[in-house]
């Protein structure tokens, strides 16, 4: 080591002047080359894309988020409350970014229109192959009695990108409202089509997608809809409606009186004001006993 | 409705709805039964030991198996023979005298961190019997370098130390190795038949190859890999002015170009790759005999291959029909 | 020439001939009611033209073809129309069907035009008798043959192709037809070196079926010297047709027995030496391939006027009692004809259209023989376990036999893991789905499967 | 122009600000770590050469390409030996070491200042047991056997790269003081 | 002299590689290799600014700083120097080249909070490098870090492929494979050392 | 974050330890992690040193915040983290030269630290003076507290000993105070508290590199 006896004052000035040139030099050079060579960048992609949730689900219709903060920046066209997850609370906050005017939106949640499990419905054949149901559809069409139900091998709930959905017992999608973000993933990966987005605050849906008609469907599932018409008949306030041989609910009319579950032969039209239920695992009912046992009477 | 679910049904799949008698436990076990010839010489050799030593590999690479699988909530798959394949050569990659904790420990290592983190069978990047032994190597240099002394025959290492004979050449020379024989042919025929020190599975060459050249016929692995790899071994030793013969015949070189470089999971697909790799294993082995601080580098020398297999694996594609024809 | 195989990959897997290969065709039984769906081949489907209660004849023409890459159906009873509406097919789906219950009279419908000297008809007659014929592809992709033979005119085809081939196992079907109906094959790939101005025709047959081999080489060695019609193209726009004296030579090819040596390209490859490149057809390398049976069935339209309204098919393999080699009327009833070969033996646990490869398994054997049904096989238990599927352990086995040069262990995890495009960078669009990899798989992995769940991805996705 | 000012004064000033904290601290802690440094030196060629009342560097030589010193040991004027300092590849690592030779270039001690070898394993090196096997060792008995041995540098078992290493790296020291002794250095 | 390069070279680069060796620059390791795209970019870009910046700091070192005897300030001015080479290039790149700029302009801030980038110049000065010897260190150091960013790019683009359990897809598997890779690399240990 | 009134210190505090810890949660400063994790005291040493730069290097950034161009921001603060890591380097390198020696290369290396330059970036060029160095203390601690949990794990294992005081036989396991050992520790407690979360309902954030 060689030893410099350091002089305070010495080293002092000359670090001083060593680190005072050093820094006009970047300095210089740094505001010459900022200044020569600057570029214009919008600062509200960036905004936009830091309130964005980051799940790159793309629900929106975008390459994912930032995809979508560049488009609502840059062209006028594009509306602030393309991202389904981040609801009105996004929109909200993107529309003021961007000056746009915030949609109203109706929250809505995914639902699966298909009740017939395991135990309601029967397999047609022993499918040996890919547990995908997208792949399964290649085999005859998949292996569940009812040509439009559910197969049950949760490619949905591979595919939510918030987790929001589990597969029960028997399986079927069973759908977390809470988590779920209504981006849309679930129903657009369906191969049966069996999920829909329908408003959060609405709890009654006729959770069946068989368009047989009803000896057709009697053969294949316990719990599916025959298009009895019944429950058209009955609602009070004209909301449902048959449409090939499918009752369907007008949510903008529903009411929530529930005429409807307690007139339908087959127990198609659910309740879910009380979500947990459908989460709970079910056993096989016996032959004849009513086929929603589990569901208290109303 | 019950009526009708109550019927036979049949099968139903997407072809092909034959398959060859060709499965993974088949592949498994056939590998198993033909390393099993050098697993009884080395019995023969070192004693009761050594059977404990591999007997306690397999049987904690199969438990942990069936454990970790348990737990990850997954199909327990240990009757494919896998793991006992992996405890096999784990056992056989490890000193006669090692504590039985050490298999232990070594098996953990090679089923739960070099397999199962990455997905189980199939997905693993690193040949795990190598891991376990690179890891014990490095938490126990002293254990695994101790080499106790064959029991039968006349010896050929120094009494002493028990070193092998590539310790002997990297510590002392090549006049100090040819020393403890009669001669060079002596010496050839010792690492052949197995008389000499080392781990339990370096000791019968000839056995090993027995069993290498069994699979090759089967067609369970493909000549590529230990062909190159020895291959190259003799010839840039040849070029470094060491002995060839003395360098394909010593250390786990044999064991490792025919049962551990050959491992389908963590080696290339393509011949070509397969090819590549082999050479790769054999300039990294004679760069580690000759230079490095270890007398050995086949284990290495195949770990380090190992990495470069996924980049491999891009750089060598098969040639697709009608391309070649297109690009005319 | 050629070596008479492909040869990159390829399987050799039991033959499982041995049962029906020397059994004579036989007649099925009249059936009492069939089920003709619309969608018998690759294309749109037919369009029903009779409704219930119609009375129809056999061959009367019940479907109309949609546009051009379409064919049109023809009764294979005479009876009357007893429904019109959607039937399960043995492509596993339901589609459109008439449904004729018989008369038991079996009569021919009138006007049915027969050509003693077809070989005078000029091209464009023979292919309009060849679409109205009802014919398709026989040998399992049911493409409907007048458009093979109806090139555009940039493409210049150079050699017909007879895919005797028949390298599945099992089916003895072709082979049969070779043998027994030898003169009917070659006069049709006469028709079509015809239409397509050829002059070289092939036929590749398999070496495992020496007598099929003997009875084709012995008819196509009469062809030495026959009538061409030539085309002319005149200046001033006139197109006409001349005799051009003896010019055609068809040739009988033996092939080298590996499945699958009767895939289209493959075949191309045994018999031209040429590769049809990735994404490009085979006329686009001058080949036009067509199956022996549609050799026969065209000669059948040609010369007599008939229609496709019936096949030869090989009922077969262990869960079938009686195997045998019949000809059956198209519509007729999977359980009838299984029926009639003595029924399924209890352990039958698969049934299958076509052969193990690449056959499809049935859910229910009430569907219709159609078209392409070369086969119907049964297998048992031990034969038809489940499939453990495993994961890939990068064997390589896979690479080795995909003839498409293809690395199928490394398509199917993609595509397991849903990077359909990423499958498609690596080739996905190029595997014809052989079946080959799957069945050399160790870990029995589903790779047809998945192949067909990525292109039926990637086709909605370009919607 | 705004910008150039404001970019550039602000770099200055913080470049010149560091500067002078730095150079402050510099100063102040320099000489402490310059007196502990030497006082650590004097310490280990004391520890190597008690005896001696002077120790001083008389020349630059290089080993393994590194730059190293001999010392002078003297007691009231008398030559008492001489201190190498010398480095030895190891395992891992370059180890640092201080030899002290006698008149007959015996070596006397050995002190490893430095390395980066495994712990457990090669770091035994610096327990006295080890350098103690040094003690005495003429030229030709610094080689490294394994197993026992009294005349010669018996290996670490577990670590004889290590061992190697530092045997290599006093052998060169005894040479190199050789050398400059025959080239001059008394 | 270019045996002692090549020995150098091949021993920062290969031998004692600074990521499995030395365990160095691990926070863009584990970064950018996700994709083989991004580990490509992040190595051109990284090669470049290392050397740049080791024969800036060479010469500002060794010609200005030890005549003045200013040692003491040499962390600060190396990272000065690559901090402010990084954001003029940045700015630069932004307007000459977008596209580059998009492909790689990511990486150069990133560079700044890389150990390797100030660890060579540190190393340089430490070892008294002459100035061939720091460029070969920077040059070597670069394709090293390249090395083992396509290796792991590589080995991860596998492990997308692969059933990792889901505690530890990810960063933890990530580790897991350095892990495994620094312990083959431990074959190399003893061979040559910096 | 960038609204300061609304932080609460605790909260700013627990972040830094546990939701987003620079080592575990961040995958922030790796090389230490790994490195210098030998022992319980090393690993001390090394976070003690952070956590000194990190929170002055926070406050005075978040002094000068308003005098700084943003054009050169990132120049700036990386000179101002410079600056303090030299002045620890000088202040170890005379006062605890033992410490040193066995750390030397990675004080230095504190200065690339992408954990501090983020918070400068992120926090500290946004808010107040007691904010953010109630923001530095908080994430030094959570580094501190993983190199300290690393270094205790590896030196058991690997040493047989904890915080210096022998415990078991000699080297137990050898390989836990080699570096490979290190990313092994690291991997498997990043798993080890994925799991946890998982457990506990929650999303793991895969680790996100660096930023
Ligand atoms: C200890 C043991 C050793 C075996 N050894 C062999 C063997 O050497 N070769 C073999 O093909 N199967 C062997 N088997 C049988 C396999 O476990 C397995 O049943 C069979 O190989 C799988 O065949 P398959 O999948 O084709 O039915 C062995 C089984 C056990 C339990
Ligand atoms: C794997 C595979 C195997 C085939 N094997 C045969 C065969 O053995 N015989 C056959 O006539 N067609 C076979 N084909 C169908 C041919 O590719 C081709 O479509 C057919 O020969 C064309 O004639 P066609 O249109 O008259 O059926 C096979 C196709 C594939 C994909
Ligand atoms: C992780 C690890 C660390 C090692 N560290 C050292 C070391 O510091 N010094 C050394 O000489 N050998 C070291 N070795 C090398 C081996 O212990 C080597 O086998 C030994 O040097 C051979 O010497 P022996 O013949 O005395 O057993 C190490 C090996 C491993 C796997
Ligand atoms: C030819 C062949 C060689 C094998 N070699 C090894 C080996 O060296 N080490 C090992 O752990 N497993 C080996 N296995 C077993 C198996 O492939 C291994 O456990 C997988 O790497 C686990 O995914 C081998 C299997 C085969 C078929
Ligand atoms: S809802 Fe659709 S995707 Fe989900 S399990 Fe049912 S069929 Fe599959
Ligand atoms: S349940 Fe469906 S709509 Fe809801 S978050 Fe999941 S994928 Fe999106
Ligand atoms: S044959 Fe099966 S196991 Fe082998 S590589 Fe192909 S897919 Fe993988
Ligand atoms: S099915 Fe496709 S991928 Fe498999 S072998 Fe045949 S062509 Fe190749
Ligand atoms: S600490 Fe981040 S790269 Fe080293």
């Amino acid at each position: 080591m060689e030893a410099v006896q350091p002089n305070l004052i010495d080293v002092t000035i000359k670090s001083l002047i060593f680190m005072g040139s050093v820094g006009a030099i970047f300095g210089i050079a740094l505001a010459w080359a900022a200044r020569k060579f600057a570029v214009k960048v919008d600062p509200r992609v960036e905004a936009v894309r830091d309130v964005l949730p980051g799940a790159n689900c793309g629900a929106c219709g975008f390459a994912g988020c930032m995809g979508y903060a560049e488009a609502v920046v840059g062209d006028a066209s594009v509306g602030p409350g393309m991202c389904a997850p981040g609801k009105a609370d996004v929109a909200a906050l993107v529309a003021k970014i961007t000056g746009k005017v915030a949609p109203e939106l109706i929250p809505t949640v995914a639902t699966v229109f298909c009740r017939g499990d395991e135990c309601k419905t029967f397999k047609r054949f022993e499918y040996n192959g890919v547990k995908d149901c997208r792949a399964c559809m290649l085999v005859a069409g998949g292996d569940k009695s009812c040509s439009y139900a559910c197969l049950g091998y949760g490619t949905c709930a591979r595919a939510c990108p918030f987790g929001a959905i589990k597969m029960s017992a028997d399986g079927l999608p069973v759908i977390d409202r809470e988590k779920c973000t209504a981006c849309g993933v679930c129903v657009a990966i369906c191969p049966k089509q069996v999920i829909a987005l329908t408003p959060s605050s609405k709890m009654v849906h006729i959770r069946c997608s068989s368009r047989d008609k009803g000896p057709a469907v009697k053969k294949v599932c316990e719990i599916g809809c025959i298009g009895c018409g019944l429950c058209v008949k009955a609602c009070p306030e004209g909301a449902i409606a048959l449409e090939n041989n499918l009752a369907k609910i007008d949510y903008t009319k529903c009411t929530h009186c529930e005429t409807c579950v307690q007139v339908c032969p087959q127990r198609t039209i659910e309740d879910r004001l009380d979500p947990a239920k459908e989460a709970a695992p079910r056993i096989k009912p016996p032959a004849n006993a009513p086929v929603n046992a589990e569901k208290p009477a109303e | 409705m019950e009526e009708k679910a109550k019927d036979k049904k049949f099968l139903v799949s997407v072809g092909p709805h034959i398959r060859s008698n060709v499965s993974v436990p088949r592949i498994m076990w056939t590998v198993s039964a033909a390393l099993a010839p050098a697993a009884l010489v080395s019995v023969y050799y070192f004693g009761v030991h050594a059977l404990l030593v591999i007997a306690a590999c397999i049987l904690a690479c199969m438990a942990i198996e069936a454990a970790t699988q348990k737990i990850m909530g997954v199909k327990v798959s240990v009757t494919d023979g896998s793991a006992f394949l992996t405890g096999l050569l784990l056992g056989m990659n490890l000193p006669a005298g090692v504590p039985l904790y050490l298999p232990v420990i070594g098996a953990a290592v090679a089923i739960v961190i070099t397999k199962h983190l990455f997905g189980g069978l199939g997905y693993n990047i690193f040949n795990p019997a190598l891991i376990g032994r690179a890891f014990l190597m490095a938490s126990f240099p002293k254990l695994m370098t101790t080499w106790p002394i064959p029991a039968g025959g006349q010896m050929l290492v120094d009494a002493k130390t028990g070193a092998t004979p590539l310790g002997i050449l990297k510590e002392e020379g090549y006049q100090k190795l040819l020393a403890h024989f009669t001669g060079q042919q002596d010496m050839y025929t010792s690492m052949l038949f197995g008389n000499r020190g080392g781990s339990l599975g370096e000791v019968s060459v000839l056995a090993i190859l027995l069993g290498g050249i069994f699979l090759i016929a089967k067609g369970y692995i493909n000549w590529q890999i230990p062909v190159s790899f020895i291959g190259t071994v003799a010839g840039l030793t040849w070029v470094f002015g060491g002995d060839p013969v003395l360098a394909m015949l010593s250390g786990g070189l044999v064991l490792g170009a025919f049962f551990m470089a050959t491992d389908y999971v963590t080696v290339p697909q393509l011949n070509r790759a397969q090819l590549a790799f082999g050479i790769g294993c054999g300039a990294i082995t004679v760069l580690i005999r000759l230079k490095g601080g270890y007398p050995e580098g086949v284990c290495y020398a195949i770990l380090l291959m190992n990495c470069l297999t996924p980049l491999l694996d891009r750089a060598f594609k098969p040639k697709k029909f009608g391309e070649a024809k297109a690009a005319a | 020439m050629t070596r008479g195989t492909f040869e990159m990959g390829g399987i050799h897997p039991p033959e499982n001939k041995e049962k029906t290969e020397s059994l004579a065709i036989v007649a099925a039984r009249l059936p009492e009611r069939v089920v003709i769906p619309m969608a018998m081949h690759l294309g749109a489907p037919a369009k029903p033209i009779v409704a219930v209660g119609d009375l129809v004849k056999k061959g009367q023409k019940v479907g109309e073809a949609q546009g051009h890459v379409s064919a049109p159906v023809h009764a294979s009873i005479s009876g009357k129309v007893t429904a019109v509406g959607n039937f399960p097919s043995p492509m596993g789906i339901d589609v459109p069907a008439v449904v004729i219950e018989s008369d038991g009279l079996d009569e021919w419908v009138d006007g049915l035009v027969e050509h003693e000297d077809f070989m005078s008809l000029s091209a464009g007659d023979l292919r309009a008798i060849i679409k109205d014929a009802g014919i398709v592809g026989m040998g399992g992709a049911t493409f409907p043959s007048h458009v093979k033979l109806d090139p555009p005119k940039e493409k210049k085809i150079t050699a017909v192709i007879l895919n005797g081939a028949e390298c599945e196992p099992y089916l003895t079907s072709d082979s049969r037809l070779m043998e027994e109906n030898p003169s009917e094959i070659v006069e049709g790939i006469k028709i079509m070196m015809n239409v397509l101005k050829v002059t070289e025709g092939f036929i590749g047959i398999e070496k495992n079926k020496p007598a099929a081999i003997e009875k084709i080489t012995e008819e196509a060695g009469k062809v030495a010297c026959e009538i061409m019609v030539e085309t002319h193209y005149h200046r001033d726009g006139m197109v006409e047709d001349v005799a051009a004296g003896c010019k055609m030579g068809v040739h009988v090819l033996p092939l080298e027995v590996k499945y699958p040596q009767g895939s289209e390209k493959q075949l191309i490859k045994a018999v031209t030496g040429r590769e049809v490149p990735p994404g490009l057809l085979p006329m686009d390398v001058g080949a036009v391939v067509q199956n022996v049976s549609t050799a026969a069935a065209v000669y059948e339209a040609v010369r007599f006027g008939r229609p496709l309204i019936d096949r030869v098919v090989t009922i077969t393999g262990p869960g079938i009692k009686e195997p045998k080699n019949m000809r059956v009327r198209i519509g007729t009833l999977f359980s009838e004809v299984i029926e009639q070969c003595g029924g399924l033996t209890d352990e039958a646990s698969k049934v299958l259209m076509g052969g193990p490869m690449m056959g499809i398994a049935q859910a229910d054997t009430m569907v219709p023989v159609i078209k392409g049904t070369s086969g119907i096989v049964a297998l048992t238990g031990e034969d038809a376990a489940i499939f453990d599927i495993g994961p890939c352990i990068r064997c390589g086995r896979c690479v080795e036999v995909c003839p498409m040069g293809l690395n199928p262990g490394l398509l199917g995890r993609l595509i397991e893991t849903g990077r359909f495009e990423e499958a498609k960078e690596h080739g996905l669009m190029d595997c014809f789905e052989c079946g080959s990899c799957s069945y050399v798989c160790p870990s029995s992995r589903p790779m047809v499967q998945f192949a067909k769940w990525a292109k039926r991805e990637l086709a909605k996705k370009k919607k | 122009m705004n910008d150039y000012i404001k970019i550039t004064s602000n770099l200055m000033i913080i470049c010149a600000t560091a500067g002078l904290i730095l150079a402050a601290t510099w100063a102040s802690t320099e000489p402490v770590k310059v007196r502990k440094e030497a006082q650590e030196l004097e310490q280990a060629l004391k520890g190597l050469m008690p005896q001696a009342d002077s120790i001083q560097a008389v020349k630059d030589i290089k080993i393994a390409g590194k730059e190293c010193k001999i010392y002078e040991a003297k007691q009231g004027g008398n030559l008492t030996g001489f201190v190498v300092s010398s480095y030895g590849k190891g395992y891992s690592s370059y180890i640092k070491l201080l030899v002290a030779i006698d008149a007959n270039n015996t070596v006397t001690a050995v002190d490893v200042l430095g390395h980066a070898e495994t712990p457990g394993l090669g770091d035994q090196i610096t327990e006295g047991w080890f350098k103690d096997r040094f003690k005495g060792k003429s030229l030709e008995h610094l080689v490294v056997v394994k197993g026992d041995t009294q005349t010669d540098v018996q290996a670490i078992s577990g670590a004889t790269i290590s061992s190697r290493g530092v045997t290599r790296g006093v052998k060169d020291a005894v040479e190199a003081l050789k050398a400059a002794r025959e080239g001059g250095l008394k | 002299m270019f045996k002692d390069l090549g020995t150098i070279f091949i021993a920062s680069a290969i031998i004692n590689n600074f990521v499995f060796s030395r365990y160095l620059g691990l926070c863009i390791f584990f970064g950018v290799t996700k994709k083989m795209e991004t580990a490509v970019g992040m190595s051109m870009t990284f090669t470049a600014v290392m050397v740049i910046s080791a024969a800036l700091s060479w010469l500002v070192y060794n010609l200005v700083m030890l005549p003045l005897h200013l040692g003491f300030l040499k962390i600060v001015l190396f990272i000065g120097i690559v901090a402010g080479f990084v954001q003029g290039a940045d700015t630069v790149l932004k307007k000459l080249n977008p596209t580059l700029y998009y492909k790689l302009g990511i990486y150069l801030v990133l560079i700044t909070t890389n150990c390797i980038i100030l660890a060579v110049p540190v190393i340089n000065a430490d070892e008294k490098y002459n100035f061939m010897q720091s460029l070969t260190l920077g040059l070597g150091s670069g394709a090293g870090f390249s090395l083992a960013l396509i290796l792991m790019a590589s080995i991860r683009e596998r492990l997308e492929l692969a059933n990792i359990p889901r505690p530890f897809q990810g960063m933890p598997i990530a580790f897991i494979v350095t892990g495994l890779i620094a312990l083959a690399f431990l074959g190399f240990s003893g061979l040559i050392t910096l | 974050m960038s609204d300061s009134a609304k932080i609460s210190y605790g909260k700013l505090i627990t972040n830094g330890i546990f939701s987003e810890n620079p080592v575990f949660k961040l995958a922030l400063s790796l090389c230490p992690a790994v490195a210098v994790t030998t022992s319980v005291k090393n690993g001390f040493l090394m976070g003690v040193a952070v956590l000194f730069v990190m929170t002055m290097v926070n406050i005075t950034v978040s002094i000068f915040r308003n005098l700084i161009n943003p054009k050169v921001r990132i120049p700036a603060y990386i000179l101002i983290i410079a600056t303090y890591v030299s002045m620890t380097d000088m202040f170890m390198a005379a006062y605890a030269r033992t410490a040193y020696r066995e750390m030397g290369l990675y004080i230095q290396l504190i200065v690339v630290f992408a954990i501090i330059i983020s918070r400068a970036e992120l926090f500290a060029s946004k808010n107040k003076v007691v904010p953010s160095a109630v923001d530095g203390i908080g994430m030094g601690l959570g580094f501190l507290g993983a190199l300290v949990l690393i270094g205790a794990i590896r030196e058991l294992f690997g040493k047989g000993s904890l915080m210096g005081v022998s415990l078991v036989g000699q080297n137990p396991l050898l390989i836990a105070i080699l570096p490979t050992g290190g990313f092994f520790v690291i991997g498997l407690l990043m798993g080890l508290f994925n799991w946890i979360e998982i457990k506990r309902g929650g999303n793991p954030s895969s680790g996100g590199g660096h930023h």
